[in-house]
């Protein structure tokens, strides 16, 4: 194997064998210690949740990830590939150049496709609460588990988990922060959460016009995951039940919030 | 990558002829060789298909039914080819071929028990240790000290008594001389109480087996898949050239 | 400090590149390495001085000279002594593993004492109950008291004789197949018996051999064969199987199976008829003579043996009767001797042939040999001879014998209540059916003589020790002195207290003879009237040396026929009447298959299968390892036969004969004949692959067990 | 409950019913466990292998399963190298397949070895010649490569993709997984070859000796050729099965007409190829080596005859099948041209192995059969067991196939 081994002879043959043997060897090593030592840097960088993230959003269906400018009619069909993250869609530059000075004010509350609303507070910090759509969806039995005050979390990453019985999804975190305070089932579990560095930048996130398409686009996707027979079942007096799942036999929570919550 | 080779021109070429028209199958070099080469006795389920048996002696039949049949018998071992099939196939060079001799070796403990070889042995000369090596208590003190015992899982052949031409060489040259033909020759040679089996140096035109290696008579088993032996038959029967030209097997036998 | 579980995770990452980097795998590589080259249960072959030995191989009558390779005086290897008389140098198979004898896996190491009914077991128990028990038997037996020496000529054999020879009603046995193969029988032949008779090998130029093993266990297989290849020994073989002999012969004949007196008596009457009849053989009565042989037409042998006439004429047409021609039945070690009448008949031919005085030639026996001891007083006597169930004690001394006796032959000699004590190293065979088992030397333990083949020139070489035997093992002459103080019979001046000495006695004998002529490998022979003392010629033998009688010597070709006794010669004289039986052998028919058996069981296998409880486990490699030899569980069948009769080789099958059966598997076999199975015959119990023992279906006379009729069934 | 570790929206069984799926396999496989530690504890003699049969049904079996496992490289080659899109459907199983395949051969290997801990020697002093040094390196290579490969399927399991270092790190594998498939593809492409080649060099066995093409002899490219024509076939009969067994519709028909009709391809350019080495070998290769080739026909004629079937009733038929149009529309041509293939290979495999091995070479010598050993056969069942246990914990914790999610819903 080695030179240095008894009976080595160095010859053609030995040194093309032995010579692509390495090669392989090397190959395979350089290939793996890449894959680890990216995987270092992410951790070191602290990007690991962004990439995380990245990761898992290949894994989510087309449906589950619209673009935000086909939801405020402004393009058609278009599904997002960059992670929700439209600072780094050229797209999202390019419609926003278009749409200049058509800004309005600032809206009250902005929400990421994972139904999670976010609400500016005056102290620089956020609250973070399940939209109504989420909420029903998760229904009132499930818990949730939230991050402990000081904790942080990152966007795109895990902001809380809801419970029920052996199953849990998690919600996305629609920014990343520490969380400073939060609250329990009877405020409606929400998060307080500061910025780290510099303000939040909540660009990402659906706000004003887009907001209703995207929730008809959800409810759609709903009534996609629920037999037809069902579909009657889900609104009570024009509204949508409480408790959707509980509403359906058959009808697995977990699946059901996975997909909402956009967890593959 | 296992074609002919060339002859080897090394100092020594050992060779063997066997005369089948005086080998009465007796047995005596099968024994003689197991004992040299510290074969153990076989154990209780072994048999002629996974035993020990370096040197191996088979009827060989005209394929006549009596009284017309007639057969000879084949001591069979390792034909120590000059383009040995099972060298170039071994993963790990447990195979040696000595250019200095033309003795094809097998190194044991550098064997991983593949047994490649032995499929690439078209004369079924090499065998397996199937089993650990069991001697009878106290039977290990007649074992031969010139050569180490085996483990199981290894395989094995004839190396025509490598160890005693060290031995005959280490003498002669403690008295300074070159070694004499007759102090080296395999156990089976030696036991052989008929003296049908001839060995030693081709090389050497003097020898008494370069004399008869190319006797009209003489011929190697298999010589067209170009392994060269350096092992010849000799015989008379012109029934036993023409099996050796192109016999085809008669029967199958099941045993399992 | 909190461990999180990226630092397990790095920790265990880290762990696992740095352990690559560390010196522990490859120490552990090469441990490993190391280890499976050196495995602690694999035997280490053990080193000291090299140096060689010259001794004898006891376990036939052979009796080859060895080259013993020591090493720290443990022999490792068994070679043919170059140069030998009378074997130049071969060795058969069983001899090259005769050094691995002391550790054979079912080696007795104490006296055995039977115990239980049905299956044979045995406890082990002191000397002296043995020799209470035995002494006890012999006291109060009505029968016969016999020892059954499977060697004789040995010194022990005088001892036996000694022993003996103070009771009345006691005799020496001798086995059947060892003594009674040949030449007893042409002794027999004679009005006045001449004594002893060995062919003389160095004279024949012409042998006719009857299913005799000349290659394969008869006397000197390497220098019948070496004289044939040297072109001065043709071979005419008469036999059922195309056996090892007959292969090699220079014409082989085949024959029905047991049909050699038939043969033997057509090939008499054409010798006869033609005219072609040794002036030495002279009867009174020819003409009767030859009406005996009339009836044996080559028509009849024809029919019966199945040989032509015209092949049988060409046989007779080759042997002139010169002298120098033998004729030699004998029969296999292992497939035991030949029926009584088909020797005779054979014998005839010698008679005829005028191998008399040339060819055969009396034997010189030794007056004052210890070996020889008593001889006149205690009756040597072929175990078949005796009358069945006469034998009240028998003690079996068969290491030796190169022969297989079968157990039903011996048990039905036994009186109901009789002992059997068995003098063996290995408890096997015929010791699995004794009360009791005496632990004897196994062969290259104990410095012991080596006589040669009876049917030879006389011959002795020396058997030396090389191994310690031990203390357990009993030095049979011990065991007849303690028998003998315990019976109070009265001590011999001839026997000595030990082996050795009787030895140095028998050394001594011979040298006062002072006949013959000692050969050391190397060295000039030198006749033993030139020897200066007895020591002398014991270190000659002991450095591998052979003393060997004069027979080849005083031998001419025009010499007067019989030399019988010491100093009888007679010149030819018209013998008065037709030799005895004759009439019967000569009338009586041969062969024959009793009724509803179709097939003939031959047994047979040489003398490598008989060595037999005296065989090193290593001659697995011929038995088990390779077809070579045929085996009792193996059926070798004609492939026709095997088709004809549907035999499929890998069932099992049923072999019966009037005797009993025996399960057997098929071998298909072109060199056995139709309608034959030939089947090997090997001591019981020996060896693990031992599976049963077709000998023990002795034939319906009692007396062979060479063929039996049989039939073949689906087991 | 162990549905927190099922891929969410796939259905399976309940667990009390998938392990008494398992139950069986269970007791094959420590059966097999068993049959293994007698031969490495005892020695070989437990088999019924002989000086004769050196190779036995182990052998076959490594010979089998490698060519059968060859659906990974290339269904890995297609889709990373040709970027044939619709096979992304079954490259996670076929990932796992090629996986239980190389690792069961190389399990059976180290107990088919005298000395397994010596096996390293083979690194340690290569003889470069020998196709089985060839083998040993590419097999050991490409099961680490197989395992890495495995390794993401592995850490995307609902629970383990929780924990972020897999998950970033499954993400960093997966971007470079093409050069692993690439050197997956070269490693498996020699060591089939070399697997063929390690018969085909055999100048001492003229009933598989082949003419060098290059440096290798013509059984190694017709075995890669083999191996590339039976692996889609494989991956279609195991997908099949697993959507029988699980009662679930795992991926389109499209991907199993796909599947078909490479296979069909490969198959065509391989008969035709295997035709040609056949009539060569038996106008010019056998009788330059001094043997008739008919002799080897004369003994059993019908046991030797599979030789010639393998091209006919197992290559020609399912190459039409595969390449009729009409027909492969049908799943059910499609499986049964499948099975045709893969029994073709256990054919040729078995050929090569057995028979060769059978045939002696010496004119006086017989021709042998042989019976494994209930110890061999256990060891052989235990790959099978072992390779039906990974793949069903596989199949119920992994989403081996992306379509199946779809395919549920839509």
């Amino acid at each position: 194997m080695f030179p240095w081994v008894y009976g080595f002879e160095w010859n053609a043959g030995t040194v093309i064998f032995l010579g692509l043997f390495f090669t392989v060897v090397i190959v395979i090593l350089t290939t793996v210690t890449v894959a680890v030592v990216r995987s270092l840097r992410a951790f070191a960088q602290r990007k690991h949740h962004a990439v995380g993230w990245e990761a898992q959003f290949e894994d989510l269906g087309r449906e589950a990830r619209p673009c935000r400018h086909q939801l405020a009619g402004e393009t058609d069909q278009r599904y997002c590939r960059h992670g929700f993250e439209c600072k780094d869609c050229d797209f999202h530059r390019k419609m926003l150049d278009v749409a200049e000075g058509e800004a309005g004010d600032a809206p009250d509350r902005y929400f990421h496709r994972g139904h999670a609303w976010v609400r500016p507070e005056t102290d620089g910090t956020v609250t973070i609460g399940i939209d109504d759509f989420g909420a029903k969806v998760v229904g009132p039995r499930a818990r949730a588990k939230l991050p402990r005050i000081g904790r942080r979390i990152h966007e795109n990453g895990t902001g809380w988990r809801f419970l029920l019985g052996d199953d849990s999804v998690r919600v996305l975190a629609p920014v990343t922060g520490e969380v400073v305070a939060h609250g329990g089932r009877d405020e409606g579990w929400y998060l307080r959460v500061k910025p780290l560095d510099g303000p939040f930048d909540l660009g990402h996130l659906l706000q004003g016009p887009e907001v209703r398409p995207w929730m008809e686009h959800e409810m759609a996707r709903l009534l996609r995951l629920i037999p037809k027979d069902c579909h009657s079942d889900l609104t009570r007096d024009g509204r949508m039940v409480d408790d959707v799942t509980a509403h359906c036999s058959g009808l697995d929570w977990d699946v059901v919030c996975a997909e909402i919550l956009l967890e593959p | 990558m296992s074609g002919p080779k060339e002859t080897p021109q090394g100092a020594s070429r050992y060779g063997m002829v066997i005369d089948l028209d005086r080998c009465n199958g007796c047995g005596a070099c099968m024994v003689a060789c197991a004992v040299e080469n510290n074969v153990a006795p076989a154990p209780q389920r072994a048999n002629d298909r996974n035993g020990i048996t370096l040197l191996r002696v088979f009827p060989m039949r005209n394929g006549r039914d009596y009284p017309e049949s007639r057969q000879v018998f084949v001591p069979m071992t390792c034909q120590q080819c000059d383009a040995p099939p099972c060298e170039s196939v071994c993963p790990q060079h447990a195979v040696e071929f000595d250019w200095t001799t033309g003795i094809v070796a097998q190194i044991p403990v550098r064997c991983l028990g593949c047994r490649y070889c032995m499929v690439a042995c078209p004369y079924h000369a090499r065998a397996f240790n199937w089993w650990d090596p069991e001697w009878p208590e106290g039977m290990e003190s007649t074992l031969n000290p010139d050569i180490s015992t085996r483990s199981r899982g290894v395989a094995e052949k004839c190396n025509f008594c490598h160890h005693r031409r060290q031995v005959a060489r280490e003498r002669a040259a403690h008295e300074g001389r070159e070694v004499r033909e007759d102090e080296y020759q395999p156990a089976c040679v030696e036991a052989c109480p008929v003296g049908a089996i001839v060995f030693g140096d081709l090389n050497d035109p003097d020898s008494a087996v370069a004399k008869v290696y190319e006797a009209p008579d003489a011929f190697a088993f298999l010589d067209k898949l170009g392994t060269k032996p350096k092992i010849r038959y000799r015989s008379r029967q012109e029934w036993v050239h023409a099996m050796a030209r192109q016999g085809v097997p008669e029967k199958e036998v099941t045993r399992g | 400090m909190k461990v999180s579980r990226r630092d397990m995770l790095m920790l265990l990452g880290g762990g696992a590149v740095g352990t690559i980097f560390s010196p522990i795998p490859w120490k552990l590589l090469r441990d490993s390495s190391v280890w499976t080259q050196n495995w602690p249960w694999i035997p280490v072959p053990k080193r000291g001085a090299a140096a060689t030995a010259a001794s004898a191989c006891p376990l036939c009558p052979s009796a080859c000279g060895v080259r013993v390779r020591t090493i720290g005086g443990r022999p490792v290897m068994v070679a043919g002594l170059p140069d030998a008389p009378g074997q130049r140098g071969a060795l058969c198979a069983a001899g090259s593993g005769v050094h691995q004898l002391p550790w054979h896996p079912d080696r007795v190491r104490t006296p055995l004492r039977r115990v239980g009914g049905g299956s044979p077991g045995f406890e082990p128990a002191s000397l002296e109950d043995a020799v209470g028990a035995i002494a006890a038997a012999i006291r109060e037996t009505q029968g016969t008291v016999a020892i059954l020496d499977g060697r004789p000529g040995r010194v022990l054999g005088g001892a036996y004789r000694e022993f003996l020879s103070g009771r009345a009603d006691t005799c020496v046995l001798v086995p059947p197949s060892a003594v009674r193969a040949s030449m007893p029988v042409l002794r027999k032949l004679h009005t006045r018996d001449p004594g002893p008779l060995a062919v003389d090998l160095d004279v024949v130029d012409t042998i006719v051999g009857f299913s005799a093993p000349l290659l394969d266990g008869w006397g000197q297989p390497g220098l019948v064969q070496q004289r044939m290849h040297e072109g001065r020994l043709r071979l005419f073989q008469f036999e059922a199987v195309q056996s090892r002999t007959a292969l090699m012969a220079d014409r082989w004949i085949p024959i029905t199976p047991g049909t050699e007196r038939a043969v033997a008596l057509g090939l008499a009457r054409m010798l006869i008829r033609s005219g072609r009849v040794s002036p030495a053989f002279g009867y009174a009565d020819f003409k009767a003579f030859v009406a005996a042989y009339e009836p044996w037409t080559p028509r009849r042998v024809f029919e019966v043996a199945g040989v032509d006439e015209a092949t049988l004429t060409e046989v007779a047409d080759a042997l002139a009767p010169t002298g120098r021609v033998v004729a030699i039945g004998g029969g296999d070690p292992a497939g035991g001797p030949l029926p009584f009448e088909d020797e005779a008949s054979i014998q005839v031919l010698n008679l005829l042939l005028g191998a008399m005085g040339q060819a055969v030639k009396a034997q010189r026996p030794l007056a004052d040999d210890p070996a020889d001891a008593a001889s006149d007083r205690v009756a040597t006597r072929d175990l078949c001879d005796v009358p069945d169930g006469s034998v009240g004690v028998l003690i079996a001394d068969l290491a030796m014998a190169g022969a297989t006796v079968p157990w039903p032959i011996l048990a039905r000699k036994m009186a109901p209540q009789g002992l059997l004590v068995s003098l063996t190293p290995v408890l096997a065979d015929l010791a699995l059916h004794a009360q009791w088992v005496i632990p004897t030397a196994p062969a290259f333990t104990a410095a012991h003589d080596c006589p040669g083949h009876p049917d030879l020139p006389r011959s002795l070489r020396l058997a030396r020790g090389f191994t310690p035997a031990g203390d357990e093992v009993v030095d049979p002459v011990d065991l007849l002195n303690r028998l003998g103080t315990a019976l109070g019979i009265e001590r011999q001046a001839t026997v000595a207290d030990a082996l050795d000495d009787m030895m140095a006695l028998r050394l001594r004998a011979l040298h006062r003879a002072g006949d013959g002529t000692v050969f050391v490998a190397g060295k000039d022979p030198v006749a033993m009237a030139e020897i200066d003392s007895p020591e002398d010629v014991l270190s000659m033998l002991r450095a591998g040396g052979c003393w060997r009688t004069a027979l080849a010597a005083a031998a001419s070709a025009e010499e007067p026929a019989v030399e019988a006794g010491d100093d009888q010669t007679e010149t030819a004289p018209p013998r008065p009447a037709m030799p005895f039986a004759l009439e019967q052998v000569a009338a009586k028919d041969s062969g024959g298959l009793v009724n509803g058996f179709q097939m003939y069981l031959i047994v047979g296998g040489g003398v490598e299968r008989t060595a037999g409880v005296a065989r090193s486990p290593i001659l697995s490699k011929v038995d088990q390892e390779s077809g070579l030899r045929p085996f009792a569980n193996v059926a070798r069948v004609n492939p026709a036969t095997v088709a004809s009769h549907g035999l499929r080789p890998n069932r099992r099958w049923r072999v019966s004969t009037p005797q009993g059966a025996i399960t057997m598997r098929i071998e298909p076999d072109p060199t056995v004949p139709p309608g034959a199975i030939l089947a090997g015959a090997e001591p019981q119990g020996a060896l693990p692959w031992n599976a049963g023992n077709p000998v023990d279906l002795a034939a319906p006379d009692g007396k062979t067990w060479r063929l039996l009729p049989a039939s073949i069934t689906e087991a | 409950m162990d549905r927190s570790i099922i891929p969410r929206g796939l259905e399976r069984a309940p667990l009390g019913k998938f392990l008494l799926w398992l139950l069986p396999w269970v007791l094959l496989l420590g059966f097999g466990l068993y049959s293994a530690y007698l031969c490495l504890r005892y020695g070989l003699h437990q088999t019924n292998m002989d000086n004769r049969f050196a190779f036995g049904a182990w052998i076959f079996l490594d010979l089998t399963v490698i060519a059968l496992g060859a659906g990974a490289f290339f269904t890995g080659f297609l889709l990373y190298i040709l970027k044939r899109r619709e096979l992304k459907a079954v490259i996670n199983s076929a990932v796992v397949i090629g996986f239980i395949c190389y690792s069961g051969a190389v399990v059976v290997l180290m107990v088919d070895v005298g000395q397994p801990l010596r096996a390293w020697f083979t690194f340690w002093h290569p003889n470069v010649h020998s196709m089985l040094t060839e083998v040993t390196f590419c097999i050991t290579c490409y099961l680490t490569v197989l395992a890495i490969e495995y390794l993401p399927i592995l850490l995307k399991n609902r629970k383990l993709r929780q924990i972020p270092a897999f998950l970033v790190f499954e993400f960093n594998l997966h971007k470079v997984m093409y050069v692993l498939a690439g050197v997956g593809t070269f490693l498996s492409f020699f060591h089939q070859g070399s697997l063929g080649g390690l018969y085909g060099v055999l100048n001492g066995r003229p009933f598989v000796f082949r003419e060098a093409f290059g440096i290798w002899p013509t059984t190694f490219f017709l075995f890669i050729i083999s191996a590339a024509a039976a692996g889609p076939s494989f991956m279609l009969l195991t997908t099949w099965i697993a959507s029988k067994v699980s009662g679930k519709r795992l991926v389109t028909h499209y991907v199993y007409e796909s599947l078909g009709r490479i296979s069909g391809y490969i198959l065509s350019g391989y008969v035709l190829l295997k035709t040609a080495d056949t009539l060569f070998w038996i106008r010019d290769t056998a009788p330059s080596l001094g043997v008739h080739p008919a002799s080897f026909f004369a003994n059993q004629p019908g046991y030797t005859a599979l030789h010639l079937l393998e091209v006919a009733l197992f290559g020609f038929l399912p190459m039409a099948i595969f390449l009729t149009k009409r027909l492969r529309a049908r799943l059910g041509w499609l499986v049964t041209a499948a099975t045709l293939t893969c029994l073709g290979i256990v054919v040729n495999r078995y050929v090569l192995t057995i028979q060769t091995l059978a045939l002696p070479t010496l004119p006086f010598a017989e021709v042998l059969s042989y019976v494994p050993s209930w110890q061999e056969t256990g060891t052989f069942l235990m790959v099978i067991a072992y390779g039906m246990l990974v793949y069903s914990i596989s199949f119920r914790y992994s989403n081996l196939f992306p379509q199946e999610r779809e395919l549920r819903q839509g």
